[in-house]
C-alpha cells in the first residue's frame, strides 16, 4: 500500500492541481501537489529502508492491462534495490523541486498547470522505475517524455520553446523506436515482456539468434544494442543528444528535475535494469561503452564554449551521461547508479542554483553579462561552488567518489574499450573542472558586465527557494560518502542482490578496488588541472580565451555549433521530411493518384460521354445506318462464326 | 429482456426514430428542436440498448451470439440472419456511442435543415449498426451499400465549399470498389450455395478463384479503409463533411473495409489472404509513411487529421494480416481506437470551426490563452493519436508492430516510423493551433468550450484513457473469437481445398 | 439459268431489300422517299414469304404476306400522316432538318 | 419453262432497276412513279408463283392506293426538289459497302436454302392443289377460320391508322363553314322572320 | 377448325379491352363536352377490369393456346400482362393533369393508349410470328401516333417521325427475320419451330433470320445500336407518352422477346446467348455513359431506360429460368422507378409552363421536400444502391449471371452501373446541394401524388417482403422452361 500511495500520490496531486486547479488557487495548487509529493518522498524513505537494506523486494501486482495471445502484461509496481533507490532519488529531488518551484514560479501565471506538469512527470517517472515489464517501463518511458514535453513548451507563447518541444518528443521518439522495436525482439525471443521471466531465461538464450530484417543476427546482441537506442535518445547520447540543449528552454525547475536529475537518466536506469541482458552481449556493451565515452567528450567541448549558463550545465549532464554509460558498458552498473543518484544532487543543484541566478539576473541567461554577483547572492554562490565542486570530482564531494569509481572500473575492465573510455574519461574530467569554473568564475567573479539597471535588482532568492538547494548541496556533498560502501563498496553485493547481474568475468567494479594508484590519482589531477586553467583563462589572463578562439577558429567553431549537428539532422531529416511531404501531397497525390485515378477515371467518363453524345446527331439516317450496321454484324457475326 | 430480438431492436430503433422525425410539422425553429431532441433520444436509447449486447455477451465462446435468422429471399438461400462475435461485437457499440455525440454536436454547426440531417444521420446509424452485425453476406452488402446513401447527402447539403466534388468522389469511388465485390460475392454464393456467411466461412474455395475473389475483395475494402493509394477520396470526404459527418466517416465507416478484411478475406479466403500478404504489407507501409509525410505538409487541419487516418489505418491492415493474435487484436483494438480518437479530433477541428468558420491552420494560434479547456482536450486526443502509453492509441498500435514483428520485422521496423512522424505531424499541428501568441484580432474574443461541447467531449476522454489504462476489458471480449479465427486459419492452410471444390448444395 | 427455282426469287427479294435499306439511310432530303424505302424492304419481305409459300407448298407464308401488306398500307397512312403534321410545323421534310434533337 | 425464265427475269431487272431509280431518282414524284413499276414487277412475279390474288391485292391496294396517297403527299407538300440531290454521292460509298455486304451475305445463306427438319410434314396450312381449289378461294378458306384472330387485328390496326391519321391532321378551321342540318331543322320560323305591317309609302 | 368458346374466354381481356376501346372511341366521338376527362377516367376503368381479367384468365393446364395455335396464354402471359396493364394505367392516370393544363387533352389519346396496350397483350401472347407482328404493329401504330400527339409541337411531330421511321425500319428487319425463318423452318407456330428445332440442327439462314428477328426485337426494347431513337422519341414526345413508351411498351417488348428466345428458338439458345450478351453489354456501357452529358431530364430517363434494359438482358443473356426470373422481377421494379421518376418529372412546371430540364430541379429538397425526397429515393433506387428496389433487380440479374459463368457480363453491368450512379446522383446533387432555383408548382395533384406514394412504398419497403413478387417472378419464368 505504501509501496502503491508512492507512486500514486504524485498522480493525484496532478490531476487534483490540473482539473481543480482554477477552484483551488495558485496556492491551493502548490500546496496539494507539494503535500502530495512531500508525502510521497516521505513513503520512499521506508521503502528504501525496507527494500534495499533490509532486503525486502517485492512485486505489487495491480490489474490487467494488455492481454493478447501469449502476451501479458500487467499494471505491476517492482521494488528491488535498483527501484527504490531510484524512487528514493526521484522523489526527493522533485519534492525539492517542487518547493523550490513555489518560489520560482510565483509570478507566472498558470501556476496550477505547472505544478500538476511536474507531479505529472514525477509519476511517470516512479511508474517507470518501478515496472515490471517492459510494457510498462515503455509507458513510464514515453509519459516522462510527454511530461518534457509539456514542461518544456510550458511558456507556449515563445516559439522557441514550443520547437524545443516538439523536439524534444521527437527525437525522443526516434529512440523509443528502438526500443519499441527491441521489447518485440524481447518478447518473440521470450515469449513474455515481464522481467524477471526475461532474466531467469536470458542466460539460456545468450546463444540465440534472432531473424532481423532478413538477417540472422545474434539476438542477445541485437535486442540490447534496440533497446540502448531508446536508452541513446532519453539519455541524450551522441547523435540523439540535440533535444537536451534546446529543452532548457523550460522553466529552470524543469531543467532541474527532468533533464538532470531523473528523467535523462533513465536511459542508465534502464541499461542497468536490463544488465541480465547486457552482460549476454559483449558487443552490446561495448557499443555502450564507446557511445557513452564519446558522448561524454562531445558533451564538453561543446559545454566550454557555451555562453548560456543553463546550457553550459545542459552539456555537462550530457557529459556526465555519458560516463554513467560507460560505466555501465563496462559492466559497472552499480557505479553507473551510483553516480546517477549523486549526480542527480548535484546536477539539481547547479541547475536550480543556475535557476537563483537568472531569477537574481532579471531572467538573464548569457554568462558573458554576469560576473561579479557573488556578494549579492552570497547563499547561492556558495552553493554554487559545492555544486561545481562536486561534478569536478574534487575529493570529498559526492562526485569524487562515483566519478572516480566510474573510471578505475574503466580501467579495471581491462579491454580496449575500457581503456578508450579510461583516457577519454581523465581527459573529460579536466574538460569538466575547467568548464564548470569557467561558468563559476564567470557568473560570480569578476567584474559585473551587466548593466546597471540589472545589477541594482540582485537579489538573493527566497528561503523557499534557497531551503531545497540547501538539501540538495546536503546530497552533493555527503551522499557518495554514505553511499559509497553499499553501492560499490564491500557491501555490494548484499545491497544490490539480485536486482543488477554482473558475470564474474566481467566484474569491473571489483576489479576498480585493485587498479595502480596512479589509476586513482588521474581523474583528480585533471579535475585540478582544470581549475586552474579556468582560473587562468578567466580571472588572471582575461584576453586568452579570445586568442585562443581565433588561433583554433574551426575547432571553436565546430565546437561552439555543437559539432553541427543540429544542421546535419535538419538538412537530412527535416526539410526532407516537409518537402517530401509536399511533393507527395501536391504531386503523389494530386497528380498521379487523383490524376490516373478519380479525377483522370472521371475525365475520360466525361470524354467518352461527349463522344458518344456526338454520336448522337439527331438524323434519323444515322440512326438508321447504325441499326442496319448492327444488323450487319450480326449477321456477319454468324456467317462466320457458325452455332448451334 | 433476454428473448428479446436484441439485434434487430438497435439495428432498426434509429430508423423508426428517423420516421418520426420525418412527422415533424412546425415552423423552422421548432421543428429543428424536436427533430433534434428526438434523434438525441433515439441514438440515446439506441446506445443504452447497444449496451445491454456487452453485458450480457459471452466472451467465452467463438459462436456468434445473439443470432435470429428468418427467411428473406427464400429461393436463394438469402436469410435474414444477424448475429454478432467478439470481432463485430464493439464496433456495434462504437457506432451507437458516436452518434448521440455527433448529434449533440450539431447542434453548434448545424443550423439548417435540421430535421434532414438528423433523419440522415439516424439511417446511417441503422446502416453502420446493420453492417456489423449482418450475417449473411447479401444483408452485409445491403447495410454496406447503405451507407452510402445518407453519407453521401450528409456530405453534400451540410458540406464545405468543395463538398459536390467531394460527395461524388466518395460515393463513386465507394461504389466502384464495392459493385466488384457484390460480383465475388455472388461468386462465392454460386460456389457454396449460401449467402449464410458462417457457412461460407467454412466453405473452401479453390485457390486460383480465391485469389480472384480475394482482389474483388479488396478492391472494395481497400478503398474503404482506405489503404494508399485508394485513399484520395478521404481527406476531400473529411474536409467537406460537416463535423459529424467526418466523425463517423472517420469513427466507424473507415472501420468498415478492415472490418471487411476480418470477416470475409481472412476466413472465407485463407489461402489467397497469405498468398497477398505482402502486397498488403507493401501497401499498407507506404500508406503509414507517405501519408504521415503528407500529413506534415497540410496545411488544413482537417486534411492532416483526414490524412493521418489513412496512416493509422495502415497500422490495421498490418496487423490483420499478420494473422498473429497481438496483430488482430491490436488491428481490432486499433480500430476502436482510431474510431473515438480520429473522431474526437475532427470534433475538435468542429470547435473551433463553428467559431471561426475556418479550417486553415494558419488563421489559428495561441488558442491556449483563450480556450485552456479546448487546448486540454485537444491536447488528450493529440496524444491518443500520437500513441502514447495510457491512452488508447497506444495498445493498438503496440500490439500490431508486436504482431508484425514476429512475421516480419522489415514491417514493423518500417510501419514504426510511422509512429515516429505520427508524433510529427500532430504535435506540429497542435503547436500552430493552440501554442504560440495569441495574434490574430479575430480570436481575441473567441470563447472556451461551452457545456454542449464538455458534453461531448467528456465521454471521449473518459473512454480514450479507459481504453488506454483498462484495454482488458475490450480485449477480452475478442480473445476467444480472434483466437478461433487464427485457429481455422491455420486449421485451413494445413488442409489445402480439393482443387475441383463440389458444387455445395443449393436449392436452385 | 432459265430453271427458276426458289433462290431466284430469294436473291431478288434480297436485293430490294437492301435497295430499301440502302435508300432509308442514303436519302438526306425527303422522307416520304424514306417512306418508299420502307414499302421496297416490305415487299422484298412479301416476295420471299410468297416464294417460300410456293415453294413449301403452304399457304401460311401468303396469308403472312396478305397481313404484311394491311399492315403495310397501315403504316403507309399514318407514316403519311406524320409528315404531313412535321410539315405543317417545319416548312419542311428534308431528312437533314428533322434534327432538332440530339446529343 | 424458258418462257417462264425470261418473264422472271424481265419483272426481276425491271423490279430492281425500278428499286434503284426509287432511291436515286431527283424528283420524289418520279420516285413514286418508279415505286408504281417496282409494285407492277413484283405482282407479277407473284403471279409466276400462282399467288394471284396477292398479285391482285399489290396491285389494287398498292398502285391503287398506297402509290396514289404518296403521290399526293408529295404533291401537297410542294417542296422545292431542286436541292433534294445534294449528300447523296457523300455518303454513298460507306452506305454502299454496307448494302453490298448484307446482299452478299443474304445471297449466299440464301442460296444454300434447305427447309429445315419435318416442317413440310407438319405444316399449318398446306396449299391445296390448284385443281381443287383456286389461290383466292383456298386464302378465304383459311383466312376466316383459321387466322380469324390475325383477320381481327389487322381490322384494329387499320382501325388504329384511321383515328391516328385524322386525329394527327384533322383541322377544325375556325373560318370555314359548316352545314348543320340538326341547328338547320331545329330552326323556327319564329326565331327567324319578324313579319311586320309595313305600312303603304311608309317604308320600314 | 371453329372457334370454341374457350377460345374467347383465354382472350377474354383482349377482347374486352378491343371492345372498350371501340366503345369508348364511339363516346369520345359522339360526346362533346369533356369528352376527354370522361374518356380517360373510363378507359382507367377498362384498364382496370382488363387487369383483374388478364390476372383470372389462368388456364387449368398452366398453358393453352386458342385461335388455332395463335394464342397463348400461361402464367409468364399472366405476369407479362398483368406488370403492362399496371404500367399503362398508371401512367395513363397521371398523364391527365398535364395534357390538360397543356391543353391537349382530347379523347383520342387514352383510346390510342388503350389500342396500344391491347398491341402489347397481343404481343404477349403471341404464339406465332404472324401474331407477333400484329401485335407489335398495332400497339406500334398507336405508339407513333401518340408520339406526334402534340401535333402543333414541332418537337412532337420530330419525336413521331423518327420513331415512326426507324420503326418502320426496324418492322422490316423484323420481317425479313420472319420470312427467313418461316421459309427455313416452314412454320412461323412457335411451338412447331421449336420441335423443328429441337430435333434437327438449325440451317444457317435460320440464324440470319434469328438475327434479323432479335434486331427488329432489339428495336423495341432500346437495346443498343438500335437505341438511338429513344433519347430523340423520349425528349420530343409529351411527357405523358414518354413516361408511357418508357414503362409499357418496353416491358411488352421484353416479355416478347423473351417468349421467341426462349419458346421457339429455345433450342438455339447457344447461337442468341451472344447476340444479347452483346447487346446487353452495349446497352449498359452506352447508358452508363451517354446520359452523362445530359441537361434534359426526359433525354436521360431515356438514356437510363437504355442502360436498364440492358441490365435486363443480361438476364436474359443467361438464358435460363434464373435469368429470366431475374429480367421479370428486373422490369417489375423497373416499373415503379419509373413510374415514379416520371411522375415526378410530369409535375415538373413553372408558373403553369412545364420544363424539363435537370437545372430546374435545383433546390428542390428545399422548395419541396417530399418530391425532392421521392425523386432522390428513385434516382438511388435506379443506381442499385441497398435498400431500395432497385438494388434487388441488379442483384438478380447478376446472380443468375454470375452463377452461368458470365462474370465478364456481370463485370461490365457492376461497372456501368457505377458510371451511371453518377448522373443519378447528379440529379440528387441538383436537388438537394444546390441553391434553389424558381419553385416548382404545387399541389401536384391527387392522382399524382397517390403514384407518387405508392412507387415509394413499393420501392423503399420492396426489401421487407420482396418474397411475392420474385415468387412470382420465378414461378412465371418457370413456365418458360418445362
Amino acid at each position: 500500500m505504501m509501496m502503491v500511495l508512492a507512486v500514486f500520490l504524485p498522480l493525484i496531486g496532478a490531476a487534483v492541481a490540473g482539473f481543480f486547479g482554477r477552484f483551488l488557487g495558485d496556492k491551493g495548487a502548490q500546496f496539494v501537489t507539494c503535500a502530495a509529493m512531500g508525502l510521497s518522498a516521505v513513503l520512499a524513505i521506508p521503502v528504501f529502508v525496507d527494500v534495499a537494506l533490509q532486503h525486502h523486494a517485492q512485486t505489487v501486482t495491480l490489474f490487467t492491462w494488455i492481454d493478447s495471445g501469449d502476451l501479458m502484461v500487467k499494471w505491476a509496481l517492482k521494488f528491488d534495490t535498483l527501484t527504490a533507490v531510484m524512487v528514493l532519488t526521484v522523489s526527493l529531488v522533485s519534492f525539492m523541486v517542487h518547493v523550490y518551484s513555489v518560489g520560482y514560479m510565483h509570478h507566472d501565471p498558470s501556476i496550477p498547470r505547472f505544478m500538476a506538469y511536474l507531479s505529472l512527470f514525477t509519476f511517470f517517472m516512479l511508474m517507470l522505475v518501478t515496472s515490471d515489464n517492459l510494457v510498462q517501463l515503455f509507458f513510464g518511458w514515453e509519459g516522462v517524455g510527454v511530461a518534457s514535453y509539456l514542461l518544456i513548451g510550458f511558456w507556449y507563447e515563445r516559439p522557441s520553446a514550443n520547437a524545443a518541444a516538439i523536439k524534444a518528443f521527437l527525437v525522443n521518439r526516434v529512440g523509443d523506436f528502438g526500443f519499441a522495436l527491441g521489447i518485440f525482439g524481447v518478447y518473440v525471443l521470450f515469449g513474455t515482456v515481464h522481467l524477471d521471466t526475461i532474466f531467469a531465461a536470458a542466460a539460456g538464450k545468450a546463444n540465440a539468434t534472432l531473424l532481423f530484417l532478413g538477417w540472422e543476427l545474434p539476438a542477445m546482441t541485437t535486442l540490447c544494442l534496440l533497446l540502448f537506442i531508446g536508452a541513446m535518445g532519453k539519455s541524450a547520447q551522441l547523435g540523439l543528444h540535440t533535444w537536451l540543449p534546446d529543452a532548457m528552454e523550460g522553466p529552470t525547475p524543469v531543467s532541474a528535475l527532468i533533464h538532470a536529475a531523473t528523467m535523462v537518466t533513465a536511459g542508465v536506469f534502464m541499461v542497468a535494469r536490463l544488465s541480465p541482458l547486457f552482460e549476454q552481449s559483449e558487443t552490446a556493451l561495448m557499443v555502450v561503452t564507446i557511445v557513452g565515452a564519446t558522448t561524454a567528450l562531445f558533451a564538453a567541448t561543446v559545454g566550454c564554449v557555451q555562453n548560456d549558463i543553463k546550457r553550459v550545465i545542459a552539456y555537462s549532464t550530457c557529459s556526465q551521461l555519458g560516463y554513467m554509460f560507460f560505466a555501465c558498458g563496462v559492466s559497472a552498473y552499480s557505479a553507473g547508479i551510483f553516480h546517477l543518484m549523486t549526480h542527480a544532487f548535484f546536477k539539481a543543484l547547479l541547475f536550480l542554483g543556475a535557476g537563483s541566478v537568472i531569477h537574481a539576473m532579471s531572467d538573464e541567461q548569457d554568462i558573458r553579462r554576469m560576473g561579479g554577483i557573488w556578494k549579492h547572492v552570497k547563499v547561492t554562490w556558495i552553493l554554487m561552488w559545492i555544486g561545481n565542486l562536486a561534478l569536478a570530482g574534487v575529493p570529498f564531494f559526492a562526485g569524487y567518489f562515483s566519478k572516480d569509481l566510474i573510471l578505475e572500473a574503466a580501467y579495471g575492465a581491462n579491454s580496449l574499450v575500457g581503456q578508450y573510455s579510461f583516457w577519454v574519461g581523465s581527459l573529460v574530467a579536466f574538460l569538466t573542472a575547467f568548464y564548470s569554473w569557467r561558468l563559476l568564475i564567470l557568473t560570480f567573479h569578476g567584474k559585473p558586465r551587466a548593466d546597471d539597471h540589472v545589477m541594482a535588482h540582485v537579489h538573493e532568492s527566497p528561503p523557499v527557494m534557497i531551503v531545497p538547494l540547501i538539501v540538495l548541496a546536503i546530497g552533493a556533498i555527503f551522499s557518495g560518502a554514505v553511499a559509497y560502501e553499499m553501492f560499490v563498496g564491500h557491501d555490494r553485493e548484499a545491497f544490490w542482490g539480485t536486482a543488477i547481474l554482473v558475470l564474474k568475468a566481467h566484474d569491473s567494479v571489483e576489479a576498480a578496488h585493485h587498479v595502480p594508484q596512479w589509476v586513482k590519482l588521474l581523474p583528480v589531477v585533471a579535475a585540478v588541472a582544470g581549475i586552474v586553467m579556468a582560473y587562468i583563462f578567466y580571472m588572471l589572463a582575461t584576453g586568452l580565451p579570445k586568442a585562443m578562439a581565433t588561433a583554433f577558429r574551426p575547432f571553436y567553431l565546430f565546437f561552439l555549433n555543437k559539432w553541427y549537428f543540429d544542421e546535419l539532422y535538419d538538412f537530412l531529416f527535416v526539410r526532407p521530411a516537409f518537402w517530401l511531404g509536399r511533393g507527395l501531397w501536391k504531386g503523389g497525390d494530386g497528380a498521379v493518384i487523383d490524376g490516373c485515378g478519380p479525377d483522370g477515371i472521371a475525365a475520360i467518363t466525361r470524354d467518352v460521354a461527349r463522344r458518344f453524345g456526338r454520336m448522337q446527331t439527331g438524323f434519323v439516317y444515322h440512326y438508321a445506318f447504325a441499326m442496319i450496321v448492327g444488323a450487319a454484324v450480326f449477321v456477319t457475326w454468324y456467317m462466320f462464326n457458325r452455332v448451334g | 429482456m433476454s428473448d428479446w430480438p436484441l439485434l434487430t431492436l438497435v439495428t432498426f430503433l434509429p430508423l423508426v426514430g428517423a420516421a418520426f422525425i420525418l412527422t415533424i410539422r412546425g415552423d423552422e425553429a421548432a421543428m429543428a428542436v424536436n427533430a433534434r431532441n428526438v434523434a438525441l433520444l433515439t441514438s440515446l436509447a439506441t446506445f443504452v440498448l447497444s449496451l445491454a449486447l456487452w453485458i450480457k455477451f459471452d466472451s467465452t465462446t467463438p459462436a456468434f451470439q445473439f443470432v435470429e435468422k428468418a427467411d428473406w429471399l427464400p429461393a436463394l438461400n438469402i436469410s435474414y440472419h444477424m448475429g454478432i462475435d467478439g470481432i463485430s461485437m464493439l464496433f456495434v457499440i462504437l457506432s451507437t456511442f458516436l452518434t448521440p455525440l455527433c448529434i449533440i454536436q450539431s447542434a453548434g454547426s448545424i443550423t439548417v435543415r435540421v430535421k434532414e440531417y438528423m433523419i440522415a444521420f439516424l439511417v446511417l446509424e441503422t446502416m453502420m449498426v446493420g453492417m456489423f452485425c449482418a450475417l449473411d453476406f447479401v444483408l452485409f452488402y445491403f447495410f454496406f451499400e447503405g451507407v452510402l446513401i445518407p453519407m453521401f447527402i450528409i456530405i453534400g447539403v451540410w458540406g464545405g465549399a468543395r463538398r459536390v466534388y467531394a460527395a461524388f468522389k466518395f460515393f463513386l469511388y465507394t461504389l466502384v470498389g464495392s459493385v466488384l465485390m457484390l460480383i465475388a460475392m455472388l461468386a462465392m454464393a454460386f460456389h457454396a450455395g449460401t449467402f449464410d456467411i458462417p457457412s461460407l466461412m467454412a466453405f473452401r474455395f479453390p485457390f486460383d478463384l480465391q485469389r480472384w475473389l480475394w482482389l474483388a475483395f479488396f478492391a472494395s475494402f481497400a478503398v474503404k479503409v482506405p489503404m494508399w493509394p485508394f485513399h484520395t477520396w478521404l481527406p476531400d470526404a473529411h474536409v467537406e463533411a460537416p463535423t459529424g459527418g467526418s466523425v463517423i466517416l472517420a469513427g466507424v465507416l473507415l472501420k468498415m473495409g478492415a472490418y471487411g478484411f476480418l470477416r470475409f478475406s481472412l476466413p472465407m479466403l485463407p489461402e489467397a489472404s497469405v498468398f497477398f500478404t505482402p502486397f498488403v504489407y507493401t501497401l499498407s507501409i507506404v500508406a503509414v509513411i507517405y501519408t504521415s509525410l503528407v500529413a506534415l505538409a497540410q496545411e488544413d487541419m482537417k486534411k492532416l487529421i483526414a490524412y493521418s487516418s489513412v496512416a493509422h489505418m495502415g497500422f490495421v491492415t498490418i496487423g490483420i494480416f499478420t494473422l498473429t493474435p497481438q496483430g488482430l487484436e491490436g488491428a481490432l483494438f486499433q480500430m476502436l481506437s482510431h474510431g473515438v480518437v480520429s473522431g474526437a479530433l475532427f470534433l475538435c477541428v468542429g470547435v473551433v470551426y463553428d467559431r471561426m468558420h475556418t479550417r486553415e491552420i494558419a488563421r489559428y494560434g495561441g488558442l491556449v490563452n483563450r480556450m485552456p479547456l479546448y487546448a486540454f482536450t485537444f491536447m488528450v486526443f493529440t496524444l491518443a493519436s500520437v500513441g502514447l502509453p495510457g491512452t488508447s492509441g497506444f495498445v493498438g498500435e503496440f500490439l500490431v508492430l508486436m504482431g508484425a514483428f514476429k512475421v516480419n520485422t522489415w514491417v514493423s521496423l518500417l510501419a514504426a516510423t510511422g509512429v515516429v512522424l505520427g508524433a510529427a505531424y500532430m504535435l506540429y499541428l497542435y503547436r500552430r493551433v493552440v501554442f504560440g501568441k495569441l495574434v490574430r484580432d479575430d480570436l481575441k474574443s473567441i470563447l472556451d468550450m461551452n457545456t454542449r461541447e464538455i458534453v461531448v467531449f467528456a465521454p471521449l476522454i473518459l473512454v480514450v484513457i479507459w481504453m488506454g489504462v483498462y484495454p482488458h476489458a475490450v480485449l477480452k471480449t475478442m480473445h476467444v473469437s480472434v483466437g478461433t479465427l487464427i485457429e481455422r486459419h491455420q486449421a485451413a492452410l494445413a488442409n489445402p481445398p480439393v482443387v475441383a471444390a463440389v458444387k455445395g448444395e443449393s436449392a436452385r | 439459268m432459265f430453271a427458276i427455282g426458289l433462290t431466284h426469287y430469294l436473291v431478288v427479294a434480297a436485293a430490294l431489300f437492301t435497295l430499301g435499306v440502302l435508300g432509308i439511310f442514303l436519302n438526306r432530303k425527303n422522307v416520304i422517299v424514306i417512306l418508299m424505302s420502307i414499302e421496297l424492304m416490305l415487299l422484298a419481305v412479301n416476295l420471299n414469304l410468297v416464294a417460300f409459300s410456293t415453294h413449301l407448298h403452304d399457304l401460311a407464308g401468303q396469308v403472312f404476306s396478305m397481313f404484311i401488306l394491311t399492315v403495310a398500307a397501315a403504316e403507309a397512312a399514318i407514316g403519311l400522316a406524320i409528315v404531313v403534321v412535321f410539315f405543317r410545323n417545319r416548312g419542311t421534310i428534308a431528312v437533314e432538318d428533322i434534327s432538332q434533337m440530339k446529343g | 419453262m424458258i418462257i417462264q425464265g425470261l418473264v422472271f427475269y424481265l419483272f426481276a431487272a425491271l423490279a430492281i432497276a425500278g428499286g434503284v431509280l426509287v432511291i436515286s431518282a431527283k424528283n420524289p414524284v418520279h420516285s413514286v412513279l418508279w415505286l408504281i413499276v417496282v409494285f407492277f414487277n413484283a405482282a407479277g412475279l407473284f403471279l409466276l408463283q400462282g399467288a394471284e390474288f396477292l398479285a391482285m391485292v399489290l396491285v389494287v391496294v398498292y398502285v391503287g392506293a398506297v402509290a396514289v396517297l404518296f403521290l399526293f403527299v408529295v404533291m401537297m407538300l410542294d417542296i422545292n426538289f431542286v436541292q433534294l440531290r445534294q449528300g447523296f454521292l457523300h455518303y454513298l460509298p460507306s452506305g454502299a459497302l454496307v448494302g453490298i455486304v448484307l446482299l452478299v451475305e443474304l445471297a449466299v445463306v440464301l442460296v444454300g436454302w434447305a427447309v429445315s427438319g419435318e416442317a413440310p410434314k407438319s405444316l399449318a396450312a398446306p396449299a391445296p392443289e390448284l385443281a381443287k381449289m383456286t389461290n383466292t378461294e383456298a386464302l378465304g378458306h383459311i383466312l376466316y377460320t383459321q387466322y380469324l384472330y390475325l383477320f381481327q387485328a389487322s381490322g384494329v390496326v387499320l382501325l388504329i391508322a384511321m383515328i391516328g391519321s385524322i386525329l394527327l391532321t384533322l383541322r377544325h378551321r375556325p373560318g370555314t363553314r359548316h352545314q348543320n342540318i340538326s341547328r338547320q331543322v331545329d330552326r323556327h320560323p319564329k326565331d327567324t322572320l319578324e313579319i311586320r305591317k309595313v305600312p303603304s309609302g311608309g317604308g320600314i | 377448325m371453329s372457334l370454341a368458346m374457350s377460345d374467347l374466354t383465354l382472350a377474354l381481356p383482349e377482347l374486352f379491352l378491343a371492345g372498350a376501346a371501340m366503345l369508348l372511341l364511339m363516346l369520345g366521338v359522339f360526346r362533346k363536352e369533356d369528352s376527354a376527362r370522361v374518356v380517360l377516367v373510363l378507359a382507367l376503368l377498362v384498364l382496370t377490369v382488363t387487369l383483374v381479367l388478364a390476372y383470372g384468365v389462368t388456364p387449368k393446364t398452366g398453358r393453352a393456346t386458342s385461335f388455332g395455335g395463335l394464342f397463348l396464354v400461361d402464367d409468364f402471359t399472366r405476369f407479362a400482362k398483368v406488370l403492362v396493364l399496371v404500367a399503362t394505367a398508371f401512367t395513363l392516370a397521371i398523364s391527365r393533369t398535364w395534357m390538360e393544363k397543356e391543353e391537349i387533352a382530347r379523347f383520342e389519346y387514352p383510346v390510342l393508349v388503350l389500342f396500344a396496350t391491347l398491341g402489347m397483350l397481343m404481343m404477349i401472347s403471341a404464339n406465332d410470328l404472324m401474331a407477333l407482328y400484329l401485335g407489335l404493329e398495332t400497339q406500334s401504330l398507336a405508339l407513333y401516333v401518340m408520339a406526334a400527339y402534340h401535333r402543333d409541337n414541332a418537337r412532337s411531330t420530330e419525336s413521331g417521325l423518327k420513331y415512326f421511321v426507324l420503326g418502320a425500319l426496324a418492322s422490316g428487319l423484323l420481317l425479313y427475320g420472319a420470312s427467313l425463318v418461316y421459309g427455313f423452318v416452314g412454320a412461323t407456330n412457335f411451338e412447331t419451330i421449336a420441335k423443328a428445332l429441337a430435333s434437327h440442327h438449325a440451317p444457317q439462314g435460320l440464324i440470319i433470320g434469328l438475327a434479323f428477328l432479335v434486331a427488329g426485337l432489339a428495336f423495341k426494347v432500346a437495346a443498343v445500336p438500335f437505341h438511338m431513337w429513344t433519347p430523340d422519341v423520349y425528349e420530343g414526345a409529351p411527357t405523358p407518352v414518354t413516361a408511357f413508351f418508357a414503362i409499357g411498351p418496353k416491358i411488352a417488348a421484353f416479355a416478347l422477346l423473351v417468349r421467341v428466345l426462349t419458346g421457339p428458338f429455345g433450342p438455339m439458345v447457344e447461337a442468341w446467348q451472344q447476340l444479347v450478351v452483346f447487346l446487353a453489354a452495349a446497352s449498359m456501357i452506352v447508358g452508363a455513359f451517354a446520359a452523362i452529358g445530359q441537361t434534359n431530364i426526359k433525354r436521360l430517363m431515356a438514356y437510363s431506360s437504355i442502360g436498364h434494359a440492358g441490365y435486363a438482358l443480361v438476364g436474359l443473356a443467361v438464358g435460363n429460368r434464373e435469368g429470366i426470373s431475374g429480367l421479370l422481377l428486373y422490369l417489375a421494379i423497373y416499373l415503379a422507378m419509373n413510374l415514379g421518376t416520371f411522375g415526378i418529372i410530369l409535375a415538373m412546371r413553372v408558373k403553369g409552363r412545364a420544363v424539363e430540364g435537370i437545372s430546374d430541379l435545383a433546390g428542390l429538397a428545399r422548395t419541396s421536400p417530399m418530391m425532392a425526397l421521392m425523386l432522390a429515393v428513385f434516382m438511388f433506387s435506379m443506381a442499385g444502391i441497398p435498400p431500395l428496389a432497385g438494388f434487388f433487380g441488379k442483384l438478380y440479374v447478376f446472380l443468375a449471371a454470375v452463377n452461368a459463368g458470365h462474370i465478364i457480363l456481370a463485370l461490365i453491368g457492376v461497372l456501368s452501373s457505377a458510371v451511371a450512379a453518377y448522373y443519378y446522383l447528379r440529379i440528387v446533387k441538383v436537388m438537394y446541394f444546390d441553391e434553389p432555383a424558381e419553385a416548382l408548382d404545387r399541389p401536384i395533384g391527387p392522382t399524382l401524388a397517390v403514384v407518387l406514394a405508392g412507387s415509394l412504398v413499393f420501392i423503399v419497403f420492396f426489401f421487407l417482403v420482396p418474397s411475392p413478387l420474385v415468387g412470382g417472378a420465378e414461378h412465371a419464368a418457370s413456365v418458360l422452361f418445362h
